[in-house]
């Protein structure tokens, strides 16, 4: 179980978190549909490193993106994404 | 006199090996207390039956399993090693019948010889059934101990730890390495799998002593260090995350405060290691009876227990340590007849006991409790001595488990002392004492006769097998084990794994750092299932969620139905009334008067803000920003693929604020969606959406009377369809929704949870006084069904477009939802999908779930989501998916259930059996 | 056995205030009319009348009065009622700490997790929200359909502290 | 080669098993194949073993990067079934599941395949009738399943807690008496052992590090071992088919996530059969040498490690000993994890790629051990044709793009939802 740092409570343990997906099937708004497909249906899903996108869910419920190693689970770096943090 | 005896008094703690009335001393393990009673055979192995005694006196313990407690505490597969006797415990020898002594299974180590390794591979042939008959007997004849026959009455613990430094092993190593920390102000955890502190200098006392280790332990704990007995780390996960068990209480005993066992899930900054070495056997014919034992472990018994395991006791060994052992052996008055070292003079040469060099043992004869012979070749030429014990010593090897465990950790090869000692490590873990340098021993001649020279000998693996499984191309490590089973004991192989790897290496010619290694997997021991499941009793891990009006439920004696974790009432039958008569009463009474029924667990999600339109647009696929303030409508959503994955209504509260309904069943994952959405594609937005499932508690009231109920309630006009109005029930706000599921004119009434008591007995009072009743869930599903609406997990099954639901026409035109994309690839268009059907029995009712066939044989072109009837005038009616099923009305099919042995002929109709206009909606 | 009292709390008004624009400007007005700040995550302030937890970046609960914080917000944020979903249980006396270590995953018995603190964490499989109200006692904020099992959970665990 | 038989082993009694041969080649690679299949699991062994005995193709190497079977083949739960409700899947695995009927005697190799049924349990009427719909949509396709009773699921596993206030009370079942377990290693030993025979070059220690392109096409792999030419080339890593798939630019459908499973401490017999859930996330099963075996869900994100969260497995077990209480006192001996290629519509994926000569099988999800016959058959079909069998034409790559996946849950692209 890791023990991942978010930005906004400090170091928590994984089973305050979920994983949602992969940075790189994320579809912005108005892809076009066959770029969106492309997106939503295949993964880059390295052997290393890749930037994940997880939630908080059962802490503070704030969105994040880690970059994050596959093999060794170490976590590169971690931010907070979604409406500007507030002081 | 022979065999194991202990001196002085027995002891006073009653307990029964076998039904055998026997007494322990306090603090023996039940391994002491059976060599104190002379027993010597413990229990037999897995595969041949052949009688076994105890070899260890710690964890590593292969052969001395015992199954202790009775009914639901009953543990099978015990160690007798690891087990401290209690008053009244009650032990038995496992895997034998009729009894230990006289073994019917035995009789299958005479055909040994035809059964080695794998020998089920090559046999067996045929058909599986043919196969069954064989494997009926191989199942009887495996296992070892009986599982419990009853439910456990113990409850277990779990923790979360946090700490600075964990310290694995409270010997010399590991209490010197808690006390430096704790004394350098960190928050320390020590951990101790046995039951006293530092055991080793109980059993070698020298500089050190267990005086010294109560001290040092003391100004830990008053450090604030924390120190835990009996507790075993038994896995290293990700970031420095170590599994404690605990045991609170011993196998098969009693606890105190009603947990059996603790799990700890412990969060340490380092992790120090001194979980100490284990001692190796040798392997020579016949070195799994009853009277071979480990070095070490003889020590202890003598030292530990006052327990002398045999009274002429010949010593095997390659290194100095043993020699210890022959001294405890000779100071507690047995005679050491022997000592074999396999090193050249002049090793042991000063030590005072008869020792002969370049000697091996070759083989044992034994009696019941213990060995009758030894026989060795000494240099050139073979001896034999009268000997009741054989202490055996091949070196030591570093427990590294938890090392290896924490991953992405090495070993390092040691030569001298021919073990792995622990390398480079990824996390923040550091290995001391005996776990990270072990003696140096001499060579390890390899057996004679290599057929019973067992190396792994809970799964009577013998070198034999290893040179079998070699010459038959299994020559990685990994498919050795798996093809002798060595090393899949209970014991894991902490006494066999570096045996194997050193014939492998010699086999392989290569050193056995190159013969490859296993991995390393969790538990350190093997942890009690039901500790590992933890909290609260029997649920699954799951607790009940229980609705705000639950007691008011409960006492109505409905039948209740789980949905997720939530139980909702199904129906609430009155008398003798079965399940299906109340649900058609209520159903009636909904159709003719008026009904009322609890829909709290409905998704429901409070949106706000100048973009709250906006943000609903995106998750709804159908309009919402043209709502008037105060009105409501359908919507239904869609995954980003463009499949309708939920549904519910929305309705404008106010300029800016509106109420958004789902279904219950997906109201975690709405609310996941609705968040993504909003917090990570759209985080611009001015919006506020907020879960307030839990905050309302629901109440449906529908019916032709519904309406003269609400005013009574209300006390002023009542909505008309599909509008909200905010009211008052007996001074308690409430928000009122006019919406139908049932196809009735209907009010759903939203109160705040806390406070929906009194709203829900004023509603009651009204309904009754109008002749209506309460329904359930079933009365609900008869009424939605003739209605023709749609349910998630049933029509909309994650698998189907709009368009397939008849939901096409609803579509927001200019697009934006989320989802659009997705809904135009090319195969959710194309003819033959399944779209939404009604169905009407002409004959038989139809089964719900059935097989929508045209003919009998013929292949499925669609099935029945959900079935019921006409509620007022009978009749058997469902809603199905069908391929191209819109053009299909009329069609006459088949709805076949062969699980069930039912069938119907249906028609195919428009899904829609009840006031097709909408009139009743109008007042 | 450990002294600890685990006592459910009557109902009490529970907003969640939600800021999603101009974060200063809406500080800056808060603090011009009651004073101190909003507290920052982790924490909470204690007003006459009400007390302010801050469990999400951009969410305070707000338990008690609402009077003038729609007016603080203007359009930057707003004010939505929770509170019948939540149920508060106050865990009181010296072992409140370890009751919350037992089927948690989160370091209640750290000296960092002080008087006024606040964190939302999982325990025994349900989302529950704390709050330090002093080294005697803690609130927790449990879901409603969850509560008894809860209650039910902390009373059994309890009885097998150290 | 000699034959396995209980009569050589009673020869063996003379001469001290002495007469075994190894049971394949630890052949060097040649320079090239006309097939070279990527994966020595069960899959690609079985694909090797149905290439060189139905199509006739024995030019055919299997490169193993460690050694065979020591992937999933080694790390799953060991269940076969064809309990499904989507017709494109369980026509695939029910025509598997014919073939585990036969395997031991075709590849003279036991690879114990014993059906002692797949019971599913139903813990509420709504389960039910979704078991009902399973089951029907199994027999309409002539694929045996039994609807049964509470009554007759307390005779079958007497060990469930049939209790009416149980957490999940239990109101019945789905069973599918053929369905069952088999010995895992076996699978891939016994298909190894035929392939050998019939030629197929068996190479372990050989990692593929990249392919050999001429103009879009595959023409070889790189590996450990050097250069190896290849007609076709075959991926059969599942666990690690993206990561294989990118050496060749292709970016799929699939995400690495660990599955874990468990065993006990052996005991005598106490689970019959199969025991899975509808509700429930949880598979049980005892195996020859007594051992609970047991797994769960996925552990949700993505991971190579072979290495999980251990609240995952805990969940699990608490689930299981809900179903099962005397399970509460037996031992979890060891837990392990595999990497399985969750594919986003839970179905896998057998067939052509975009790239010229380069064929994929991958996308198992957690339930490939019970297809490795079929999977095996309908693979080498599709190598040795250019094109794919009617049985797995449907799990083509191409059906995410144009909206025929085939999800058995419903819950759509999202292999952590799943």
């Amino acid at each position: 179980m890791m023990l991942i740092t978010c930005p906004h409570c400090g170091p928590r343990a994984q089973a305050e978190f979920t994983y949602e997906r992969t940075v790189d099937s994320v579809v912005q708004p108005g892809t076009d549909p066959a770029g969106a497909m492309e997106r939503l249906f295949t993964r880059a899903n390295p052997r290393g490193l890749d930037d994940e996108i997880w939630r908080h869910t059962f802490g503070c419920r704030a969105w994040l993106v880690m970059t994050r190693h596959r093999v060794t689970h170490a976590i590169e770096a971690i931010r907070a994404v979604g409406p500007e943090a507030l002081p | 006199m022979s065999g194991p005896q202990r001196a002085g008094e027995p002891g006073t703690i009653r307990f029964t090996f076998d039904g055998k009335p026997l007494l322990a001393r306090r603090g023996d393990t039940l391994a002491a207390a059976l060599l104190a009673n002379g027993i010597g055979l413990v229990a037999r192995s897995f595969k041949y039956h052949r009688p076994r005694g105890i070899m260890a006196a710690g964890v590593e313990e292969p052969n001395a399993l015992v199954t202790v407690g009775t009914g639901g505490r009953s543990e099978p597969n015990t160690r007798a090693t690891d087990l401290f006797v209690y008053e009244g415990m009650v032990a038995r020898s496992q895997n034998r019948w009729p009894n230990l002594s006289f073994d019917v299974g035995s009789i299958l180590g005479l055909a040994a010889k035809a059964l080695p390794a794998g020998f089920y591979y090559k046999t067996f042939f045929g058909s599986a059934k043919r196969w069954m008959f064989y494997e009926w007997f191989i199942r009887r004849a495996a296992g070892l101990g009986d599982a419990p026959n009853a439910a456990d009455p113990d409850r277990f613990a779990q923790r979360a730890g946090f700490c600075d430094v964990l310290v694995v092993g409270a010997g010399p190593a590991g209490l010197a390495a808690a006390l430096a920390a704790a004394e350098a102000g960190e928050r320390v955890t020590l951990v101790e799998q046995d039951r006293v502190l530092a055991p080793s200098l109980v059993r070698d006392p020298q500089e050190l002593d267990p005086a010294w280790a109560e001290a040092t332990a003391a100004q830990i704990s008053a450090l604030g260090g924390q120190i835990l007995l009996r507790t075993t780390a038994a896995g290293y996960w990700d970031d420095n995350l170590i599994t404690l068990s605990q045991r609170l209480a011993e196998p098969g005993q009693q606890p105190p405060n009603g947990a059996a066992q603790r799990l700890w899930h412990v969060r340490a900054k380092r992790v120090v290691l001194a979980t100490g070495a284990l001692e190796r056997p040798l392997a020579f014919a016949h070195n799994d009876r009853p009277g071979v034992m480990l070095s070490q472990a003889v020590r202890t018994y003598v030292r530990r227990f006052g327990v002398v395991p045999g009274q002429r006791v010949i010593i095997a060994t390659n290194n100095d340590d043993a020699y210890l052992t022959a001294a405890a052996m000779r100071d507690a008055g047995a005679e050491v007849v022997a000592v074999l070292d396999t090193r050249p003079a002049p090793a042991g040469a000063t030590s005072g006991f008869t020792v002969h060099n370049e000697a091996m043992p070759l083989a044992t004869t034994g009696a019941r409790h213990h060995l009758r012979e030894v026989s060795a070749r000494v240099g050139g030429k073979i001896v034999r001595w009268q000997a009741d014990l054989l202490a055996m010593s091949g070196g030591f090897t570093p427990v590294v488990h938890l090392h290896m465990q924490a991953g992405g950790a090495a070993l390092d090869w040691d030569d001298a002392s021919q073990s792995f000692l622990p390398g480079a490590a990824r996390q923040n873990v550091t290995s001391i004492g005996a776990a990270a340098a072990a003696d140096p021993i001499g060579p390890t001649p390899p057996p004679e006769n290599s057929g019973k020279a067992f190396i792994d000998f809970q799964n009577d693996v013998s070198l034999g097998d290893v040179d079998l499984a070699w010459a038959e191309g299994y020559r990685s490590v990994e498919h050795l084990k798996r093809y002798t089973t060595l090393a899949m004991a209970t014991d894991q192989g902490k006494t066999s794994n570096m045996a194997a790897l050193g014939r492998l290496a010699e086999k392989q010619g290569v050193a056995i750092p190159d013969a490859g290694l296993t991995t390393f997997r969790p538990p350190y021991t093997p942890v009690t299932m039901g500790l590992l499941a933890g909290r609260s009793e029997r649920d699954a891990g799951a607790h009940l969620r229980r609705l705000a009006l639950y007691d008011v439920h409960q006492a109505k004696a409905p039948t209740w139905q789980p949905l997720g974790y939530w139980k909702r009432p199904r129906a609430y039958p009155a008398g003798t009334e079965t399940l299906a008569q109340a649900a058609l009463r209520e159903a009636r009474s909904v159709r003719t008067a008026v009904g009322m029924t609890d829909v709290s667990t409905l998704a429901k999600f409070e949106v706000s803000g100048p973009d709250a339109a906006a943000l609903l647009e995106l998750i709804c696929a159908t309009t919402v920003a043209k709502l008037a303030v105060g009105r409501g409508r359908y919507t239904f959503m869609l995954r980003e693929d463009g499949l309708v994955f939920d549904d519910g209504t929305v309705w404008r509260l106010g300029e800016d604020r509106y109420l958004l309904t789902s279904s219950t069943g997906g109201a975690d994952r709405m609310a996941t969606h609705i968040s993504y959405v909003r917090q990570f594609l759209y985080p611009q937005l001015k919006v506020s959406a907020v879960n307030v499932q839990e905050h309302y508690a629901g109440i449906a009231v529908a019916g032709p009377h519904a309406k003269t109920v609400l005013a009574a309630l209300i006390g002023e006009e009542v909505p008309r369809h599909m509008s909200t109005v905010p009211a008052a029930i007996g001074g308690v706000p409430v928000l009122v929704l006019a919406a139908s599921y049932s196809g009735e004119r209907a009010f759903e009434i939203y109160v705040e949870a806390s406070k929906a008591e009194p709203v829900w007995s004023a509603c009651e009072a009204e309904v009754t006084a109008h002749g209506g009743c309460l329904y359930g869930m079933e009365a609900m599903e008869f009424l939605r069904i003739e209605k023709g609406h749609l349910v998630v997990g049933g029509e909309i099954d994650g698998r189907l477009t709009p368009h397939d639901l008849a939901l096409g026409g609803m579509l927001n035109k200019a697009g934006g939802y989320v989802g659009a994309e997705g809904l135009t690839r090319p195969a959710l268009t194309q003819t033959g999908r399944k779209q939404l059907v009604g169905l009407e029995a002409l004959d038989g009712t139809i089964p719900e779930g059935s097989m929508l066939i045209t003919a009998p044989g013929q292949p499925a072109q669609g099935h029945v989501t959900a079935a019921g009837l006409r509620v007022l005038d009978g009749g058997s009616i469902a809603l199905g998916q069908l391929n191209d099923g819109f053009a299909r009305h009329g069609e006459l099919l088949i709805a076949s259930s062969p699980t069930r042995g039912l069938i119907a002929r249906v028609r195919v109709v428009a899904p829609h059996f009840y006031d097709t206009g909408g009139e009743r909606y109008r007042d | 056995m450990t002294d600890i009292a685990i006592t459910q709390l009557p109902a009490a008004p529970l907003n969640v205030l939600e800021i999603w624009s101009n974060p200063l400007a809406v500080l800056d007005r808060f603090e011009k009319a009651f004073g101190p700040s909003l507290p920052p995550l982790g924490s909470s302030l204690q007003l006459p009348g009400r007390l302010l937890i801050r469990y999400e970046p951009a969410v305070w609960l707000v338990e008690g009065e609402t009077i003038g914080l729609a007016e603080i917000l203007g359009s930057d944020g707003s004010l939505t009622a929770i509170g019948g979903g939540l149920v508060r249980v106050r865990l009181s006396g010296a072992g409140w700490r370890s009751l919350l270590m037992e089927g948690g995953v989160f370091d209640a018995e750290s000296k960092a997790f002080a008087p006024g603190c606040s964190a939302a964490t999982v325990i025994d499989h349900v989302n529950v929200r704390l709050l330090v109200e002093s080294d005697d006692a803690c609130l927790a904020y449990v879901p409603l359909s969850y509560a008894r099992g809860m209650i039910h959970f902390w009373t059994i665990a309890a009885k097998s502290l150290d | 080669m000699t034959k396995y038989s209980a009569l050589g082993l009673l020869r063996g009694v003379f001469n001290g098993q002495s007469h075994w041969q190894p049971a394949w080649r630890d052949p060097e690679p040649k320079a090239s194949y006309d097939i070279v299949i990527i994966g020595g699991g069960g899959h690609g062994l079985a694909t090797a073993y149905y290439l060189a005995s139905v199509h006739g193709i024995r030019n055919i190497a299997v490169l193993e990067k460690s050694w065979i079977g020591g992937g999933n083949t080694g790390r799953n739960t060991t269940l076969v079934r064809s309990n499904y409700r989507q017709k494109p899947l369980h026509d695939f695995f029910e025509f598997g599941l014919k073939m585990w009927e036969r395997l031991s005697d075709e590849l003279n190799y036991n690879v114990m395949f014993s059906p002692r049924g797949a019971l599913m349990l139903g813990h509420s009427d709504s389960d039910m009738a979704m078991l009902a719909q399973r089951g029907d949509a199994m027999r309409v396709d002539r694929i045996d399943a039994e609807l049964l009773s509470r009554d007759q699921v307390a005779k079958l596993e007497p060990q469930l807690d049939m209790s009416r206030d149980a957490r999940f009370p239990i109101d019945g079942g789905l069973i599918q008496r053929r369905g069952g377990t088999a010995r895992h290693d076996a699978v891939a030993w016994g298909y190894a052992r035929a392939a050998d025979q019939l030629g197929v070059d068996i190479i372990q220690k050989c990692e593929v590090t990249g392919f050999v392109r001429q103009g879009d096409a595959v023409v070889g792999v790189e590996t450990s071992r050097g250069q190896i030419g290849a007609g076709r080339t075959a991926i059969c890593v599942a666990g690690h088919s993206g990561h294989v798939a990118a050496m060749a630019g292709l970016k799929l459908p699939v995400e690495s996530q660990t599955l874990q499973a468990l065993v006990t401490e052996g005991v005598k017999p106490m689970i019959n059969g199969v025991i899975m859930s509808q509700s429930l996330h949880c598979y049980i099963s005892q195996s020859d040498k007594g051992g609970i075996v047991m797994g769960g869900d996925p552990d949700n994100w993505p991971s190579y490690a072979q290495r999980g969260q251990p609240m995952v497995t805990e969940g699990a077990i608490a689930q299981a000993i809900a179903l099962v209480p005397a399970l509460s006192r037996l031992r979890m001996l060891r837990t392990w994890g595999g990497v399985t290629d969750m594919s986003f519509d839970g179905s896998p994926i057998i067939g052509t790629t975009p790239v010229p000569n380069l064929f994929l099988n991958g996308g198992w999800c957690y339930g490939g051990f019970k297809a490795t016959p079929a999977s095996g058959w309908t693979y080498a079909h599709t190598l040795a044709t250019g094109t794919p069998h009617a049985l797995n034409a449907p799990f083509d790559l191409g059906r995410f793009a144009r909206g025929d996946t085939i999800d058995e849950n419903g819950v759509g692209p999202m292999p952590n939802h799943r």
